[in-house]
């Protein structure tokens, strides 16, 4: 490594100016993600107090689990996009696009469990490039390209499903779909030494997914590359990055992960119809941002997904169990997550004031 | 409304008492009634759980909506209902094509489980039974009604929902059936499907239809909430001599028969569904009596009601729950 | 006008009048009678409403998730007060009309307090709003309401254009002297358009965040007193499908989401436009599908053009509007 | 006679003191100037006096009556004119209501644009300007929209008038006409305080001054008359400055050059450009803003579509299609002007900031970029270019002006680029850290860089430029060998800029 910069100038350089301190490190119990593990424990500990029914491993962690899983990979999906300051309203659309694909393996070519999820991955990965594609071609706002892209797969999937299905679903299922969707770790042995029974096995999925990802950001060029495109695209442009490419690879990791969260409900449901996915959206953003990933783009938190997801799930099962009604749940839910991003909020201003008072 | 509560309560003191097969014990049955989700139709399962808890001393029953038309959270909604110590399930389930599963699950762990209003996609039930309107025989029978009003001859149009439910599917070969049994003589526009989401959106289609192929349509035949109350209202405001049938007997709805903007509603049977199904299920799940044909299939009935018999069909509803009972136990093996 | 030759609104104009005489002679003059045209024009007062309603927001840089919750529960406020509590008409409106205001208030009150994105506020009170609208109407479809208010909603100005039309008019011409004319208004635009700019000229851009998201609210409060007047009755599903259509308004109307832009007129065209589609829907018997697949190929088209266009004029030009994030605005 | 009084002002901020018991007065009819280094808190006292920013203690007098104001709008009510270092200018407004924004006239509840542009029309005439105000300000060049921010700040009949550094991205001629300006206001009354880091403007139009340093008043209001330019250096910098003066660099006029263009025509409007620079040598590329020059840079790299003419690099003709291209294939960087869009990234690292050029060339199998030669140089550049930070996590959004750039270029130099395209290096920079920048340009040089230096600073370009290349409306206008004698150069480089014949136009 040649240093082109010789003694005086570094000299001349580092003439005694001060060191520029950040502002001092938020105190812990400033941090979101800590804040928010400390809300789910919490909630937990309250519902498993007033409903013990909560911790019955096999009808309420085992689901409860399945469900974070998936949801952390619909979380996933999006975060792909924010770390590019982009974001994808069509990721249900296109988690339905790629199983539709996976179904039509199954129903005509006859796929195995796993090859016809290799199939629908290439597509979700396939659907999102082309999304990538259109914002980097055009410039256009990511936000209307994917609203745009969404509209148009909510026309095209049902003319597919009503011209291939009778029953407007892929009901053919290949073997181990069911076991997939029943087993737990368990069932997953190393010598004698077996997994808990809790945990579902399509929970895997989900932890590969998220070493896969985190992996990416925290490890790789591409991660690095990807938050610096969020974070102005110009700068990241003008610094020889591949900004056109790295739009099209975020947004084909998002249809991707798409594919896969698309694959686990279907496991978890039973069958491959074409409303997959309607209701990912909200999850998609809710997990990622509750988590602390910015939707400006250029910080991802992959554990604050899963925690952020883990919050909203949590609370939604223990209402279950409280038997709160349909009109009551939507409203509780609401203030809950007002709430919790609130005491967020509040905690930052306590920390900042702390930090002022200090000095 | 006035015409779920009334049915089952009749039936009770006779089902309970004057039946060949009574339920001996049901204190350790906990009943759970679960819904699509929010809807009408469902309504008459809320005071029918009540009763069955009452008429089969059952430990406890109980109606929970909160699935949402979704089948994630319907799946949730069930488990959860299990992890409380539910242990018979009446299921509208939410998506045909994966309910097996659910009920694949259920009956796995030990519960007894009946599909309600609606049976699986395909050949199978996974369920102990299911007990349901026969949707296609439903919708047939809509359009035969639909055929009647306009006299035989011209051009109709059907209105629904979710295109690609499997629900809709039968109805729309229901609907196809009875048009093709007339040779001819009556015609049918493209089904207008996805229009049961919302009320404007139903609303909106209607008034569509009406304004670009008003003058053609002699009849329309709906078989979906929205478009049932759009389709009455879009008639009778634009003044075409338009028939139309509906679906259910919302209140709404058997206000229109009664002032004839509606000529006739194909009605469905929910509060038998939920009175014979909870029988069935505490009878089955108190290990009294088990299937003779597990998956076994029975329609709940339904019914066309025009102005003429707008205030009495209910007894013929009420006639059909009764008989509903001695054609289960001939299905059933007790001790 | 030279300007306007070139704008959004033009382009918008002569593809509505492209694609609606290209109706007209495809229903084989149908379309020109006075029923068909006063069927047309009914049912846009609300999609107007409700783009109006998003871009409003979207002009502050904000979103408004909400769109569909205020106007279902306004609706349904509406409805439950004047068939079961037998409230008079103008007064049961009325208090519809202040709770869709207060509610978007509210919206913008929690952006502004808690800094919360307003992407997730509003996420939060479309949710609880959900709950609340349910709770008020249940599974039923409420309707003994008053003849009189019926009768407004489908009564028509020389039996062609609905009044109903009209008062979405109103309130998009008010909207657009507003936001063009007033200084609450140009305040508004002036804090979406550069906030930092603003707050540096003594604008408050917390306050125009809550003026928009409570000006969003009232619009909405509109909406649902026109959905009440004009639909059979009114049940939960009021607002479910709204949310598309209000960013597919504006957004084919050269709204930026950055902020800044007041497309009055380019929403009440890109509304006309999407009102075309599904008329033609019906005229050809399409499935519904179609609808989706060809607003979507829309939306997409119009942008496209947009962008082209917007790049090809800012090539010389220094003043740039900040990355803002989509929806980013205040936090 | 004193019109404004701010005294011990403090404010502070999470992690810095930026103001720490600071006096300020302004006379009537007088200018003033507030200078200080990069972060010493000048722009922070402006906010504190216009009500951005409440200040945590102190007290503001005007007209001898204490004063508090909650926001800008007051303040402005009040007289106090103000032109922000940030640009200040709304998008899709038209210059007219852009200029009144403060108080916009109304006539019966509405906006009344008669109104606006006759008053608009006023102010721009006072500025002598030649805009017209239903112009839509995203029309304006760089230097109109500075000076429309002026006219802004006159229109509140502002009798104190607060500018900082709007000269900085303007050119000497119209600084001239800024400061024809500032005299007139001076004339009229009003009180004038003026931000700057160009020395040679303070000492041209100031009458007092104060100097901050870290966030102290260091001299408050004393008599430029009675300083020179070294006193009122050593009081900015804390202690005895030394004149730059860089060593001898000869260069070697045989070496073939690195880069030339031959006729080179971009889609952007240049035409027949000519230039060449060879190894070891600086290019200054001069020119008023908007003659072209960052536009030629980017279509260097590839940002836009060269459409005649060739680039050659290293005597090959090449194709430059992207930043990476031009980065990797032919070790060429770009030393943005724009820093904060373009140059960093602030809500990253300084470490990601610097290593951002060279993933491509330590990653590893499946991307990976291993943790640890990443940091080593990343580290070995934080500590040759003296960049002062914390630590190398730290955000370079928290860095003050001089440490940004030096982080903007330290990714050039960590890609082992050789030749540089260094844009504007030292706008809005203080003296010291100016001067260490010149060494570090020069001494890159030195090392064998080729570097290409687009500056309109005028003493910069002939402190460390080898020739001047003059360009004016996308076209080269000529060539001077620099003779690095400034009053020779100023009138040669201003003759050439003026010099019709080789512009078509
Ligand atoms: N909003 C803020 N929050 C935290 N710190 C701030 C803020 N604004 C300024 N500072 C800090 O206060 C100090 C003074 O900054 P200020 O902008 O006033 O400097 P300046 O003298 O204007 O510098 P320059 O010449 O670069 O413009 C710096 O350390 C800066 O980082
Ligand atoms: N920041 C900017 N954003 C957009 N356009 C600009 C900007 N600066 C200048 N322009 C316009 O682009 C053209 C060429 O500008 P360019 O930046 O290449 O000039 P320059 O000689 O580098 O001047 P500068 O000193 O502003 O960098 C001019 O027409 C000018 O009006
Ligand atoms: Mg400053
Ligand atoms: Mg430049």
């Amino acid at each position: 490594m040649s240093a082109p910069v010789s003694e005086t100038a570094t000299q001349a350089l580092q003439e005694d100016t001060p060191v520029e301190k950040p502002p001092r490190g938020t105190p812990w119990w400033a941090n979101q993600r800590i804040g928010l593990l400390l809300l789910v424990v919490l909630l937990g500990a309250l519902f498993g107090v007033l409903r013990p029914a909560f911790f019955n491993q096999q009808l309420v962690i085992f689901p409860l689990l399945r469900d974070i899983a998936m949801f952390t990979v619909v979380g996933l999906a999006q975060l792909c996009v924010l770390s590019i300051g982009h974001m994808n309203l069509a990721v249900g659309r296109m988690a339905a696009f790629s199983m539709m694909i996976t179904g039509i393996s199954y129903d005509l070519w006859h796929f195995t469990l796993y090859s016809g999820l290799l199939v629908g991955l290439v597509a979700g990965t396939a659907i999102g490039a082309l999304a990538g594609w259109v914002i980097a071609r055009t410039g256009v706002n990511s936000f209307v390209v994917t609203l745009a892209l969404d509209f148009l797969l909510l026309g095209m999937i049902p003319l597919v499903y009503t011209s291939l299905t009778d029953n407007a679903a892929f009901v053919t299922k290949p073997p181990g779909m069911r076991e997939l969707r029943n087993y737990s770790l368990a069932d997953v042995c190393v010598g004698n030494v077996c997994g808990s029974p809790a945990v579902p096995q399509l929970a895997i999925f989900a932890i590969v997914a998220m070493v896969v990802v985190g992996w990416i950001y925290s490890r790789t060029r591409l991660g690095r590359e990807l938050l610096m495109t969020g974070s102005p695209v110009r700068a990241a442009e003008l610094s020889g990055i591949p900004t056109a490419r790295r739009v099209i690879t975020a947004h084909a990791m998002s249809g991707c992960l798409a594919a896969l969260a698309g694959f686990m409900l279907a496991v978890s449901t039973g069958s491959i119809k074409a409303t997959i996915g309607e209701e990912f959206m909200l999850p998609s953003f809710l997990g990622p941002i509750l988590g602390g990933t910015l939707l400006a783009g250029g910080f991802v938190s992959i554990w604050g997904t899963l925690i952020g997801t883990a919050l909203t799930s949590v609370i939604r099962k223990g209402l279950d169990l409280l038997g709160v009604g349909l009109e009551s749940l939507n409203i509780y839910l609401g203030l809950i997550l007002l709430l919790a991003l609130s005491t967020d909020r509040v905690r930052t201003v306590l920390s900042e004031r702390q930090e002022v008072r200090r000095q | 409304d006035s015409t779920s509560g009334a049915a089952p309560k009749d039936d009770a003191s006779s089902g309970a008492s004057s039946g060949p097969v009574t339920l001996k014990d049901g204190s350790k049955v906990k009943l759970a009634l679960i819904p699509g989700g929010a809807h009408p139709y469902f309504q008459p399962w809320k005071t029918v759980a009540a009763v069955d808890k009452v008429d089969f001393r059952l430990a406890d029953a109980t109606f929970n909506e909160t699935g949402e038309w979704d089948q994630g959270k319907q799946n949730n909604v069930i488990n959860s209902l299990a992890a409380q110590g539910y242990n018979a399930f009446g299921i509208f389930g939410v998506s045909p094509t994966d309910i097996n599963s659910t009920f694949e699950d259920l009956k796995a762990k030990g519960f007894a489980v009946g599909s309600l209003a609606s049976c699986p996609a395909g050949d199978t039930n996974a369920a102990d039974f299911c007990l349901s309107t026969d949707v296609e025989a439903a919708a047939y029978k809509a359009a035969k009604a639909t055929i009647e009003a306009i006299g035989g001859e011209g051009t109709i149009v059907h209105l629904t929902g979710n295109n690609v439910d499997s629900n809709t599917q039968r109805r729309i070969a229901g609907v196809k059936k009875a048009i093709a049994e007339t040779n001819g003589k009556v015609t049918e526009l493209p089904v207008i499907t996805d229009i049961d989401k919302d009320l404007s959106t139903a609303q909106k289609a209607v008034a569509d239809l009406l304004a670009s192929k008003g003058k053609e349509i002699k009849g329309i035949v709906t078989t979906a909430y929205n478009p049932a109350v759009a389709a009455a209202d879009g008639v009778a405001s634009s003044k075409l001599p338009i028939k139309v049938v509906a679906i259910d007997d919302d209140a709404k709805i058997l206000a229109g028969i009664k002032s004839g903007g509606v000529a006739a509603t194909v009605t469905q049977n929910p509060a038998g569904q939920a009175y014979i199904g909870g029988w069935l299920l505490a009878l089955l799940q108190s290990k009294q009596c088990t299937m003779k044909t597990p998956g076994v299939i029975v329609d709940s009935g339904s019914f066309v009601v025009t102005k003429a018999n707008v205030d009495t069909y209910d007894e013929e509803r009420k006639a059909k729950t009764k008989a509903l009972q001695p054609e289960f136990e001939k299905q059933l093996s007790c001790q | 006008m030279k300007r306007f030759a070139r704008s959004t609104e033009m382009t918008l104009l002569v593809i509505g009048i492209v694609f609606f005489i290209g109706l007209v002679i495809a229903s084989g003059g149908d379309l020109l009678a006075a029923n068909s045209l006063r069927v047309l024009l009914q049912f846009l007062a609300v999609p107007i409403l409700i783009g109006l309603a998003q871009m409003v927001v979207l002009a502050v840089g904000q979103l408004n998730l909400a769109v569909g919750a205020i106007g279902g529960f306004a609706a349904a406020a509406m409805g439950v007060l004047m068939a079961d509590h037998g409230v008079p008409v103008p007064l049961a409106l009325l208090i519809g009309f202040l709770l869709a205001g207060v509610v978007g208030l509210l919206n913008g009150v929690l952006v502004v307090l808690t800094r919360i994105n307003g992407f997730i506020v509003t996420l939060a009170t479309m949710t609880i709003l959900l709950g609340v609208q349910y709770r008020l109407v249940g599974t039923r479809t409420v309707d003994a309401y008053p003849q009189g208010l019926k009768t407004f909603g489908s009564a028509a100005l020389f039996g062609v254009i609905p009044w109903i039309f009209v008062v979405a008019l109103i309130v998009a011409g008010l909207l657009a002297v507003m936001l063009k004319r007033t200084v609450p208004g140009r305040q508004l635009l002036a804090s979406g358009g550069n906030p930092i700019a603003a707050r540096l000229s003594g604008i408050s851009n917390d306050r125009s965040v809550i003026v928009a998201h409570a000006l969003s609210g009232a619009i909405l409060g509109v909406a649902a007193i026109l959905t009440v007047a004009s639909s059979p009755g009114v049940n939960k599903s009021i607002g479910g499908d709204w949310l598309l259509p209000s960013f597919a308004a504006p957004i084919i109307g050269g709204a930026l989401l950055t902020g800044g832009s007041a497309v009055v007129l380019g929403t009440v065209l890109a509304a006309f436009i999407v009102r075309f589609v599904d008329t033609a829907r019906a005229e050809f018997s399409l499935e519904p599908s179609w609808v989706n697949f060809v607003v979507g190929a829309v939306v997409l088209g119009s942008v496209v053009l947009g962008q082209v266009r917007t790049r090809r004029q800012d090539r010389r030009s220094v003043v740039k509007s900040p990355d803002a994030a989509v929806a980013g605005g205040v936090s | 006679m004193t019109l404004f009084e701010a005294s011990e002002i403090v404010k502070v901020f999470p992690g810095v003191r930026a103001l720490d018991g600071v006096t300020l007065s302004l006379e009537a009819g007088s200018v003033h100037a507030l200078l200080g280094e990069n972060g010493a808190g000048k722009s922070t006292l402006i906010k504190v006096v216009t009500g951005l920013y409440r200040p945590d203690g102190g007290r503001l007098l005007l007209d001898g009556r204490e004063v508090s104001f909650g926001s800008p709008h007051e303040s402005a009510a009040a007289g106090i004119g103000v032109v922000h270092q940030e640009r200040n200018l709304i998008p899709g407004f038209t210059v007219g209501e852009n200029i009144l924004l403060q108080k916009l006239p109304t006539n019966r509840g509405l906006v009344d644009r008669s109104a606006i542009r006759s008053e608009a029309a006023r102010w721009l005439a006072e500025l002598e300007l030649d805009i017209d105000p239903d112009q839509p300000v995203t029309e304006l060049s760089v230097a109109q929209a500075q000076l429309v921010e002026i006219a802004k700040a006159l229109s509140v009949e502002s009798r104190v008038l607060l500018l900082d550094e709007p000269t900085a991205s303007i050119t000497p001629n119209e600084a001239a006409l800024l400061f024809r300006v500032v005299e007139k206001l001076k004339d009229d009354g009003r009180a004038v305080l003026f931000v700057s880091h160009k020395l040679e403007e303070v000492f041209q139009i100031c009458d007092t001054v104060t100097v901050l340093r870290d966030g102290a008043s260091v001299l408050s209001g004393g008599a430029l008359s009675e300083l020179t330019r070294d006193q009122v250096v050593d009081l900015m910098v804390g202690r005895v400055h030394e004149a730059l003066n860089l060593p001898d660099r000869t260069v070697d006029t045989t070496v073939a050059p690195i880069l030339e263009l031959r006729g080179v025509g971009t889609a952007t409007g240049h035409a027949e450009v000519d230039l060449t620079v060879g190894p070891g040598e600086i290019v200054g590329l001069y020119g008023l803003v908007g003659a072209g020059r960052s536009e030629l840079a980017k279509a260097l790299l590839g940002l836009d579509r060269i459409t005649a003419g060739e680039v050659l690099v290293r005597g090959q003709a090449v194709k430059i299609r992207t930043v990476r291209d031009a980065l990797r294939n032919h070790k060429i960087g770009y030393v943005t002007e724009n820093r904060k869009e373009e140059g960093i990234f602030l809500e990253q690292s300084v470490a990601r900031n610097i290593a951002v050029t060279i993933w491509d060339r330590l990653r590893k199998l499946l991307g990976y970029v291993p943790a640890k030669s990443e940091t080593e140089i990343v580290s070995s550049y934080v500590e040759q270019l003296g960049i002062r930070i914390a630590s190398p996590s730290q955000h370079a959004g928290t860095l003050s002006g001089g440490n940004q750039q030096k982080v903007s270029l330290a990714k050039w130099l960590a890609a082992q680029t050789e030749i540089l395209i260094i844009d504007e290096p030292t706008v809005g920079i203080d003296v010291r850290t100016k001067d260490a920048f010149h060494t570090l340009i020069w001494d890159l040089a030195a090392n064998g860089l080729a570097i290409l230096l687009i500056t309109s600073d005028l003493p910069e370009m002939i402190t460390l430029a080898d020739r001047v290349v003059v360009m004016r409306d996308h076209r080269i206008q000529g060539e001077l060998p620099n003779t690095h004698d400034y009053d020779q150069m100023s009138q040669q480089v201003i003759r050439l800029i003026h010099a019709e014949g080789t512009t078509a136009a």
